[in-house]
């Protein structure tokens, strides 16, 4: 995937991170069109055709998970795929989040290609056992001997007042897991050629899509497909600070670049598109340029992402920095469910710009 | 432990008289919840409610009955399709609806929602939208009252879904085992979202299910109140004599789809109408015009002080003020915790001045 | 996926000659386990092995019997007593011996260790120390054999206290559900850890609690082995007819401490011991000599072969060199995984280098 | 509870942490003396002596868990409680770690004091959604209503080559999670007093013993009780650089800072004692006071709680800091069971006074 790609659907998906969640509407199945040219695809579609073209291109893959079938994913993303694969391809699980979730796991063991959808971070505590106990370790357990090719898709975040038990962002969280590998796609590009690669990944990959980008809408170029997931990339190259950040705040973050340019200030948004392991080269190469960082993200502070980039950031790039990184994240509370207070608990474009100001005063 | 929201103690139920028969009071109650229901699907079209909301229409006679059976002083616990059960245990339609408009006059601040119903003073304990993850709340809850010599009963709602989640399992298991004062209620409307129970299920009879476990477990027509009442009044006097946990399956139907963004691509339009003929309260409704106990006339006043209340809890919540965006953080920790108290001074190390 | 160790192909059985009455061959298994164990535990006390131990003595007629009706396409998960199924599965003396003593040669190089054998060759899943926590994994296995259209069954041992873990019920619905290949055997021992089955499950009847998720579910003698493998053989039957899973609980007991560190204050000597009586390899050899199948000196042959097994295998794991330590952090990604290609990039980049 | 206390049980902790756990053969109960003179015990027994006078003092508390019981406890600690005060009191459980520790939040609910033992970190991801979806989050999803005073102990660590399903260092993950308050005892009196402190708040607290830590033994001093946890303690008063740790390194940390000594370098020792929330009274004014850090915890690198007070420091101490902060933490492995590798795996003691001797060098 090049770097410095132009950002896709921010204000578009930024509109919708704060909107309710919209029927799914677009229930129609589209055919694949892998040869056509350049298409306009929400993010919603754009995971259900990353889907798609997995299962069309290899006849290991399948889906599973509550509601994926029948009712078309209860977000929507899978709908049409089980007339299209049928019920032993597209597979609706009964609510036993740790039984399909490990089942997932023996199926990979077994030499299938499962994606195993969780409907929201918040259940997939349920399956943490057998993600962290078993997916996680089983290689390093058997000497090397059991490989887990399994992919977990599922939503995160807030902006949809659904308040403390559907809105966390976990994924940061995730990142303390030795042995798998954590992706947050935030551009249409990403959410369509990501999971081909987690597929192709012979170790476990969470895939986090944000909740409130599914009806963002951009460009999946002519012979989109497969992206690398090693890279973060730069998605507004900039001299004066870096923005770090990933998923559902991406497009906010954009927004705030824009609004620091507009006083003067050039600021590089970085997308770290993979969260674990993070791409030191990106990180450490852009504040050693720029000297001054602000990390973004919809977790908790405290043990967030934020505090792991930070970290690094500050242990291989110290004398390097004009200003400690500063952090901008959720308030430490469970996600309240009315909007004001929601509104007030998420980073905020407000947040972000004053963020990079003290930083560029050398605060943090 | 109470909130200072604007609760009364168990509601005078509108259109029901004293002296009035009860079936009289269980059909008014009835109409309540779904008039209740009614309104919030008006309102969430209306974007006054939003986040998930799922309604409880068709289903009211489930917990209708049940709650009859209850004493005030017994708990609650329900799942995020609870705006009945809260009403029926006593909550105020203005705490419940505030709440769903996100107000601080809600019973939960507005922190909750409508998935997320709270309130100590009526001892309803949610409000819970981890499917199944109420369960072992419910066991806690009814193991303290042994621990202390309490003779109450904890009815803990739950899905036909929730019976596929391993804290199904492990909650009755405990609660047979350690005999605890539970009264398991699955309303079994057939469908989990979009699946349906043949789908989810290898066992279908769900009371058999249930019964693997060595505790009394049956099923009752669900659209019927008197039924339901009279199976849960048995249940819990045979709980609170002492008879262990029960577990009683209402086989019901939602009338609507599962939340407001449900295509319902999952049944078939005939399968809806076929159960409305059952309608559980046009069923108690005929029942009683029919033997005389209520005329036309009755049902006309009792719709007028239905509509009264639930017009009047939406005024409500239209009109009450925001939580201070200054008390995001509260409520994390206890007022009285010395977290709390010790903030001011954590954060003055942090800017590195004197507190 | 085939690890480099030391692993032969379905080991022959020490003490059996091709020709010898099949009888005789479960007979040699369970020997060799035994043997296998009880070295084990001296090992430990001589400090050799470390970490948890825990010992299938008294239990040998369980996984016996059931290997016994496995192809070796067939694939076993167990738990964290599991040094008998993996020697049963076809995985050498050596490499299970040398795992324990954390050697390089170890069939999980070292990573491992007791609670933790595998082997991909032989189709030995674990090795799992997470009580209930392969089960799951069996429902998976199973899921892929049947998608990919393979006629193998997946056989999960756990032992009776995980019958109350959520894992087991959202397991056993699935496969019921889906019909999976699978062969669920309780080793039913009475005991998890220091608690007996009665405190633990409300029905104390495993094969009824199994059977309310609609699927064959029966009892066996434990400490029969011809009992277990005639069943299992049946049940095994019927799964690869494509009869869907079933349940087996095997009645046995460990004749020993739960694991090394177990004062076995929770039951009576004198039950130990009356359940010695009935120790499944004595059963069995009573019954081949009685018979004239087998004469003492065949048995002391038996004893010697095993013996010698035994000594290798640990005479094997004395003499193994370790692990390289700058191999540490191998085997955390596949070795063809990006992550591993990139790590050195990254390590440059944090140290501030051109790579 | 007074800074600058002496340390407790320094290398017997340590010669335990790497040895295999003993046969807890001090089974015979003993009863307790709250007004004897000064006493010598384990931190095992140090545990007990913390529930019994629990049990004493409050009938409302109960301890409920697999095999607390009949077993004594899978590491000893509740060895005698039984007979002391009967099954209901010392409740055992069957294997259903998601149930009973929702028990456990329904029963403070309904005005018990519960004490739930996990036996082991590992196996509390099997509970996790009681504890972030309900024990955190009640109380604000609530409104305030209602309130969870539960105390949930579990065994944390390696050094016993459990390996990788039972060795695990979790406490600084679960450090995320607002609403809860998170424990873990070093020393012999903080192993008898926090759990007076932790059931006497009206939130969830986890309580997070170091199973190498079960046989160390020092001295209880006379009446001693419950102990704050508010604050950090200063283990050892030193100028040159801060070496900031809690639980199961401490007494490795504090050996560092001896060896440190001889080569003439003065390390203050700070155990954090509450990981959550940290107090940013103690580590701030001990680093603006050495102006260098050095992080040891036994967890995973990525995403540790050295990552968060790594962050923290940076942020509100940047100008006094003469290096970047360091972290000591566990290699990011599953842990493995043969004991070189566990060991590799594990901080060190020569790692630690490497890591300060680079931040001394100005490095990190
Ligand atoms: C653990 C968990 N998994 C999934 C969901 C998403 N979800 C919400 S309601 C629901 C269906 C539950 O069905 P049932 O228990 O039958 O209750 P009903 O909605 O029919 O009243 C699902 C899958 C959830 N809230 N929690
Ligand atoms: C999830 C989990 N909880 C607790 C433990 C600790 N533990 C290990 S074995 C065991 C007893 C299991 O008993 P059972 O399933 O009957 O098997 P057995 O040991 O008798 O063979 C316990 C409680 C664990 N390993 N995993
Ligand atoms: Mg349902
Ligand atoms: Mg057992």
């Amino acid at each position: 995937m090049s770097a410095r790609r132009s950002p896709t659907a921010r204000s578009g998906a930024r509109a919708t991170a704060v909107a309710p969640p919209p029927p799914p509407d677009d229930a129609a199945p589209t055919s694949p069109e892998p040869e056509a040219g350049p298409r306009t695809l929400t993010y919603r579609e754009a995971c259900r055709e990353g889907i798609r073209a997995a299962m069309l291109a290899d006849e290991r893959v399948f889906l599973m998970g509550e509601d994926v079938g029948m009712y078309g994913g209860c977000f929507g993303v899978s709908m049409g795929l089980l007339e299209q694969f049928g019920p032993e391809r597209i597979r609706d699980t009964p609510l036993s989040e740790s039984a399909f979730v490990g089942a997932g796991i023996g199926a990979a063991l077994g030499g299938m290609r499962p994606i195993v959808e969780i409907m929201t971070v918040n259940f997939s505590l349920l399956a943490l056992d057998q993600i962290m106990n078993t997916a996680a370790a089983l290689q390093h357990m058997s000497g090397g001997q059991f490989h887990v090719p399994l992919v977990i898709r599922m939503t995160t975040g807030a902006g949809r007042q659904l308040a403390a038990q559907h809105s966390h962002s976990l994924e940061g969280w995730y990142g303390h897991i030795p042995g798998i590998r954590i992706v947050a796609p935030a551009t249409i590009p990403d959410a369509y050629g990501m999971l081909a690669t987690a597929l192709a990944d012979p170790d476990p990959v969470l895939v986090f899509e944000h909740g409130g980008l599914y009806n963002a809408s951009g460009e999946l170029p002519a012979g989109a497909g497969a992206v690398d997931l090693d890279t973060a990339a730069v998605r507004r190259p900039g001299t004066d600070l870096t923005l770090i950040t990933y998923g559902g705040t991406l497009p906010m973050v954009l927004e705030a670049a824009e609004r620091l340019a507009a006083a003067g200030v050039d600021a590089e948004v970085l997308d770290l598109r993979t969260l674990r392991p993070l791409d030191d080269v990106a990180i450490l190469g852009s504040v050693r340029r720029t000297h001054r960082a602000v990390v973004v993200d919809e977790g908790w502070r405290t043990g967030s992402l934020s505090a792991e980039v930070a970290a690094r950031i500050t242990e291989h790039a110290f004398y390097d920095l004009d200003a400690p990184v500063a952090r901008v994240c959720s308030a430490e509370v469970p996600m309240p469910y009315a909007r004001h207070l929601e509104l007030a608990a998420l980073p905020t474009l407000e947040g972000v710009v004053a963020a990079a100001e003290r930083v560029l005063r050398g605060g943090a | 432990m109470t909130a200072d929201t604007p609760t009364q103690a168990p509601a005078s139920t509108p259109g029901f008289r004293d002296g009035d028969p009860p079936e009289v009071r269980l059909l008014a109650q009835m109409l309540l919840v779904r008039r209740f229901e009614e309104r919030c699907v008006e309102l969430y079209s209306a974007g006054s409610i939003r986040g998930f909301l799922h309604v409880y229409v068709g289903e009211e006679a489930v917990a209708t009955g049940v709650m009859s059976a209850l004493e005030p002083d017994d708990a609650v616990v329900a799942t995020y399709r609870e705006h009945g059960h809260a009403l029926l245990k006593g909550m105020s339609a203005r705490a419940v609806m505030a709440e769903m408009y996100g107000k601080v006059t809600g019973c939960a601040r507005g922190r909750g929602g409508s998935m997320h119903l709270f309130e100590a003073a009526t001892r309803f304990y949610g409000g819970n939208a981890i499917v199944g993850g109420g369960l072992p709340l419910a066991i806690g809850l009814a193991l303290a009252d042994r621990l202390a010599g309490r003779d109450r009963v904890t009815a803990c709602f739950f899905g036909e879904g929730a019976m596929a989640e391993g804290e199904f399992h492990e909650s009755v298991n405990l609660a047979a085992l350690w005999r605890l004062p539970v009264l398991f209620v699955c309303e079994n409307n057939l469908y989990a979202m979009g699946t349906a129970l043949a789908r989810s299920e290898s066992e279908t009879n769900l009371a058999v299910k249930a019964a693997a476990y060595e505790l009394p477990a049956w099923s009752v027509d669900g659209m019927d109140v008197l039924a339901v009442a009279e199976a849960a009044d048995r249940a819990v006097q045979a709980i609170r004599a002492g008879g262990g946990p029960h577990f009683l399956e209402a086989r019901t139907f939602r009338f609507r789809a599962h939340s407001m963004f449900d295509p319902e691509r999952y049944r078939e339009k005939a399968e809806v109408e076929q159960w409305k003929q059952r309608d559980p309260i046009e069923l108690l409704r005929g029942r009683l015009v029919g033997q005389g106990t209520l005329a036309e006339a009755d049902l006309a006043v009792m719709e007028a002080e239905v509509a009264a209340v639930v017009d009047d809890a939406a005024a409500f919540a239209e009109e009450s003020p925001l939580e201070d965006l200054a008390d995001l953080e509260l409520y994390v920790h206890d007022p009285a915790s010395s977290v709390l108290r010790r903030a001011p001074l954590l954060a003055a190390a942090r800017e590195g001045v004197a507190p």
